[in-house]
């Protein structure tokens, strides 16, 4: 029961995570401007890695396969906001496309 | 006679490897002649490393069941190329971190031209 | 005990002693210590190939038995590739000191030695192997430490040659690479003698076909073989004269064993010459890179580019000579590989000497050398007439066996194209010659002879060309054996 | 199954993220693209052990997330330090 | 399933190499070949050569990337466009492409068991190393010690790559006392704390894959360039000044130089003790013991000079001077 338990959780952790990260997809593709590209791939790449690697670490049970994932997620949720951040920060720093559209440095 | 489908990895790898040859003999600017041949060497690695693959067989590292291993010898000798590429890279980016010092360009052409005038 | 082991230390020595030049910041000191390990490794390999008159010597790397492990195999041909490498690599070393000093930053010497001793190592390593793959290793060793000793070259367009030099010598050790894949694919093995073995087993299918085709061009390219020879003039010209002579000297003699090596003991002669019609491609190949670069060599001003492009088309003899796939041949082949080290050992050494008081290897620079620097313009004219085969220098030796090889084969074409090529040659000395004797010019003559420490080794190396081409039992001797063995036939 | 599903999700979402990194059109658009394709093959390799049930391999995984913030940080830097912004700007204007 | 991932990942790769083609940003051409990298990589993985796919997202993303990279910005980030003619390199191209193909036509299925490469050299590996080296990853005890020799000449051409630009880049490089002003990203506060707290655990990933290669995948050469990320890391966020006065270009070549001799000297070692050169089995009384000694350190001198000539790189292109 308990197993079954823990492996239902897991799917439904693991299809929430595909979900989420269809909808990064699409985010990034679909929406018309930098910022707000930055924003879907933030927002949703952080909780799309959390969903997934929890979905997987409820599979493996406890070992060091479990640590490893976790560290993992570690390791993404400190990287991928910072490197959002400062990538969005750069951008605005140099003054893309604040006003005018992102067409002014496309190339 | 093999069949489509058992060599399409083969043939998707060579036109890989085409695609990179093709940057590094047309293509003027040094650093992307340079990114071609990384292409290339890449490409070749991919081929080297399908050809030991086992169907049903697992990386090379010995496990407790009883299961076939792919050949570890071609991840061998890619471990030593991919190092070879790297350093390669290396000594091309300082010629060419060089030779904008002394033309004041990276374009193959340009560099012609300027030996051409000497 | 050592006697054992002489054929990994063959190369183990220099490759050590590269990393150690960094304990060392003299400059005489570095030059002595390199000196000395050249000089210790010429007299490994003339003992390894004393060795050989008993056999083919087999030395299994960590101990491991051959297809599995890493096998150094040196039979007469390795051991005699490996005898000329060190041995200009002795002399040229010796002769040295004073132009890598005025060349060289001082603050680059100990790297510059330390790349020197590595692109040495390299080229061994290359030759000794009997395995292809450990072939690409070294080959890329010697590759990426001739880029950075070319690029070292005063003019900047040494940097362009040496960039032109690493994209083409890159892609040729790629195809070299999947070259070695191929075979390893349809065998199973990387070990020359194993593959030697299990290659005909497997039987001649489309994948063979490939991987020698892509072998071919690979070891072309680095052979600088007509038409894959656009690198090797910049290089050699530009590059620091003493690199120039190391390099003439060695490193497409190197690129020549390669692809004996693979032609005759790997693919086998029955598969490359009787399946394939490998003789008429090289045939082709040697007689345009004979007529053609002899050509652009007349048309030269820059003297070392003169005679990169007359190493194109002395290579297109070695090429000739095995393309008869007879043992006169193949003797004059590797005769010519013996003495073509020599000869432009000889030249560029003394071209050394001219840039050291001249600074410049221009046709200006030679006028009234003559007089200027007679013994240097004198070592010009006996290594160019060596060139075009004048008898009592070495060259006349090689080309008499090729020319005997080609009336042999019926071949009275081939018999013209060489005659061809050295008529064409004399052209070029002997615009070296006007310019020297007769070009004096009005300024008044002082002598500037170079330094005693580099002529030396350059005269050296020119009383070898005599010695040899007139003493011709040694060398004669070896290549014969050598091209006996290449070719199976046993007497 | 499940397992499965995730994969291709992952593969989908990668062929998104690699179109944009290849339509641009900013540099900045790339590096995002490109920041956000390592995430998920990050991920995409920890589904990949499961789904061939060797899931010891994650190290690899783990190197991916490292070397992406790196490359990632080193493309900014040289925006940063400036002087190709300020080149390529002078030259655009 | 696998095959269709297979496929999915393989025309990914496809699209990407057009694209580089295409692309004229120099920049957008690095990161696609970085994607491309790490794509292959991927493959790798799903070719069970998990060492292989360990070292080409070290090496080719990252080390290469960052090269290129630096390159860029000493250069120029837009590529002209080139008058050369495009029906010869064509040619060229598809004359290669077709010699290829037609050289597939016999070979082996792809993946097919029987195939003679897995007949002949590979199965003593497979089924006698664990005896003959005692390593679990076979990757290893072949990399260290049946072709140990190759991976000597792997690490003398790292170090002879270290050499080649150390050369190269010694007219135009800073004085080592010559402070410029080297950016940081100091300001960021953000960033200064992630690294901070990243880069410890990035040395302690360094050394866990260097002392755990014979388990899994990783070994010196990984380790090596997981240690030179880390410091680029520090170097590039905390700023390049202390890294340069910690590694000194002197220091770092002697470090690299320690550690070719390492593993050279472990081969003559092995010669004085009456093996063969790199024949570990003499290092110890008992074979295994020997083997494992002998991958320890010649793994050792392959992280040290991996580390060094990699920190080297960087630090050689980052000092370059931008004014003539």
């Amino acid at each position: 029961m308990w197993e079954l338990f823990i492996l239902y959780s897991s799917y439904t952790l693991l299809l929430l995570g595909s979900f989420l990260s269809l909808t990064f997809g699409l985010g990034l593709l679909r929406f018309p401007d930098f910022y707000s590209r930055t924003h879907a791939a933030g927002v949703a790449d952080t909780l799309c890695a959390a969903l997934i690697i929890f979905g997987l670490s409820l599979q493996s049970g406890f070992n060091l396969v479990t640590i490893k994932l976790f560290l993992i997620l570690i390791f993404l949720w400190f990287t991928s906001p910072t490197s959002s951040f400062t990538l969005a920060s750069t951008a605005y720093r140099s003054g893309y496309g604040i006003k005018n559209n992102s067409s002014k440095r496309a190339e | 006679m093999s069949s489509f489908f058992d060599l399409y990895n083969y043939w998707i790898f060579i036109f890989l490897m085409m695609t990179g040859f093709y940057i590094v003999i047309a293509q003027g600017n040094l650093v992307k002649k340079i990114i071609g041949l990384n292409i290339f060497q890449t490409s070749v690695f991919l081929l080297y490393i399908s050809m030991g693959k086992v169907s049903g067989g697992t990386a090379p590292i010995l496990i407790e069941a009883d299961v076939s291993y792919s050949n570890p010898l071609p991840h061998v000798l890619i471990l030593t190329a991919i190092v070879v590429g790297v350093a390669t890279t290396a000594v091309a980016m300082a010629l060419i971190v060089r030779i904008q010092k002394a033309y004041g360009t990276i374009e193959e052409q340009e560099i012609h031209e300027q030996d051409a005038s000497l | 005990m050592i006697s054992n082991h002489l054929p990994v230390l063959q190369v183990v020595l220099p490759l050590l002693a590269a990393p150690l030049c960094v304990l060392l910041k003299r400059s005489s000191l570095l030059w002595a210590f390199t000196l000395l390990v050249s000089i210790l490794s010429a007299v490994i390999a003339w003992s390894l190939l004393q060795q050989t008159d008993a056999g083919i010597i087999s030395y299994a790397i960590g101990g491991w038995a051959a297809p599995w492990g890493i096998e150094y195999r040196v039979d007469k041909l390795n051991a005699y590739v490996l005898l000329i490498v060190t041995g200009i690599g002795s002399l040229v070393m010796l002769g040295g000191r004073k132009s890598i000093e005025q060349e060289i930053d001082s603050k680059n010497l100990s790297l510059f030695y330390t790349a020197y001793l590595l692109c040495f190592a390299g080229l061994l390593g290359i030759t000794i192997t009997g395995d292809a793959f450990n072939v690409f290793v070294f080959l890329e060793i010697s590759s990426l430490s001739s880029y950075a000793l070319i690029s070292l070259g005063r003019d900047r367009r040494a940097l362009t040659a040496a960039y032109q030099y690493l994209v083409m010598g890159t892609i040729g050790a790629t195809f070299i690479l999947i070259g070695i894949g191929m075979m390893y694919m349809i065998t199973g093995t990387l070990n020359m003698h194993d593959l030697a073995q299990r290659l005909p087993e497997a039987g001649s299918s489309r994948t063979m076909l490939t991987a020698f085709a892509f072998m071919f061009v690979g070891v072309s390219l680095k052979l600088a073989l007509f038409p894959l020879h656009l690198w090797l003039p910049n290089a050699y010209a530009y590059a620091p004269s003493i690199v120039s002579a190391f390099l003439a000297g060695t490193a497409t003699k190197v690129a020549v064993y390669v692809l004996l090596r693979f032609i005759f003991t790997i693919f086998g002669i029955e598969y490359a010459f009787t399946e394939l019609p490998l003789s008429a491609i090289l045939m082709l190949l040697a007689i345009a890179a004979i007529l053609l670069a002899t050509m652009s060599a007349i048309y030269e001003s820059n003297m070392k580019r003169l005679f990169a492009y007359s190493s194109v088309a002395q290579l297109g003899y070695m090429v000739l000579g095995i393309s008869f796939l007879s043992v006169t041949g193949l003797t004059s082949s590797l005769l010519h590989l013996f003495n073509h080290a020599l000869m432009k050992a000889a030249l560029f050494m003394a071209l050394a000497c001219v840039m050291y008081q001249q600074g410049g290897v221009m046709m200006d620079n030679l006028k009234g050398l003559g007089r200027r620097m007679p013994w240097t313009f004198a070592a010009i004219v006996i290594g160019g007439l060596s060139l075009v085969g004048v008898p009592l220098t070495v060259g006349f030796i090689s080309k008499w066996y090729l020319l005997l090889a080609a009336i042999e084969a019926g071949q009275f074409v081939l018999v013209a194209v060489v005659l061809a090529g050295s008529l064409l040659a004399l052209i070029y000395v002997w615009k070296l010659v006007e310019q020297g004797y007769f070009h004096s010019g009005n300024e008044s003559i002082t002598r500037q002879e170079a330094p005693l420490s580099m002529l030396i080794p350059t005269w050296l190396l020119v009383l070898a060309n005599i010695y040899f081409g007139i003493d011709t039992s040694l060398t004669i001797s070896v290549a014969q054996t050598t091209a006996e063995q290449l070719l199976g036939v046993t007497q | 199954m499940i397992l499965a599903i995730t994969a291709i999700a992952l593969l989908v979402a990668m062929a998104m993220t690699l179109l944009r990194a290849i339509l641009g059109p900013s540099i900045f658009d790339r590096i995002l693209a490109a920041n956000a394709f390592g995430t998920k093959i990050v991920l995409f390799l920890g589904v990949y052990g499961f789904l061939t049930e060797r899931p010891d391999f994650l190290d690899i995984a783990l190197l991916y997330a490292l070397i992406n913030f790196i490359t990632t940080l080193a493309i900014l830097r040289f925006f940063e330090s400036g002087v190709l912004f300020v080149k390529s700007d002078e030259e655009s204007n | 399933m696998e095959q269709a991932i297979d496929i999915i990942l393989l025309g990914f790769l496809v699209v990407v190499a057009i694209a580089v083609v295409k692309q004229r940003d120099l920049f957008a051409s690095v990161i696609l070949f970085g994607i491309y990298s790490l794509l292959s990589a991927a493959i790798f993985v799903s070719l069970d050569a998990v060492d292989v796919a360990f070292t080409e997202a070290a090496v080719g993303a990252g080390i290469s990337s960052i090269l290129i990279l630096s390159t860029l910005a000493l250069t120029s980030r837009n590529e002209k466009p080139s008058s050369h003619s495009v029906f010869l390199p064509l040619m060229v191209v598809l004359v290669t492409g077709a010699t290829l193909v037609f050289g597939t036509l016999d070979m082996p299925a792809f993946a097919d068991p029987e195939a003679p490469v897995h007949k002949h050299v590979a199965p003593r590996y497979i089924q006698d190393s664990y005896q003959e080296v005692g390593m679990p990853n076979i990757v290893t005890s072949v990399l260290a010690s049946y072709r140990g020799y190759d991976t000597m000449g792997e690490v003398v051409v790292i170090f002879t790559a270290g050499v080649a630009v150390l050369l190269l880049l010694s007219s135009v490089r800073h004085k080592e006392d010559e402070l410029s002003n080297l950016t940081d990203l100091k300001h960021h506060p953000i960033l200064l704390n992630v690294a901070q707290i990243l880069i410890p655990i990035i040395l302690l990933f360094a050394l866990y894959v260097q002392f755990h290669g014979d388990y899994g995948p990783g070994g010196g050469f990984q380790a090596g360039v997981i240690f030179a990320a880390g410091f680029i890391l520090y170097a590039m966020i905390i700023g390049i000044d202390e890294i340069r006065k910690t590694f000194t270009p002197k220091y770092l070549h002697w470090l690299s130089v320690t550690g070719v001799v390492l593993y050279i000297g472990v081969g003559i070692v092995t010669l004085l003790l009456g093996g063969e050169f790199l024949n570990y089995n003499v290092l110890a009384e008992e074979k295994l013991t020997g083997q494992h000694w002998g991958i320890f350190l010649v793994e050792l001198g392959v992280g040290i000079t991996v580390t060094a000539t990699m920190l080297s790189l960087f630090l050689s292109f980052s000092e370059v001077r931008r004014t003539p």
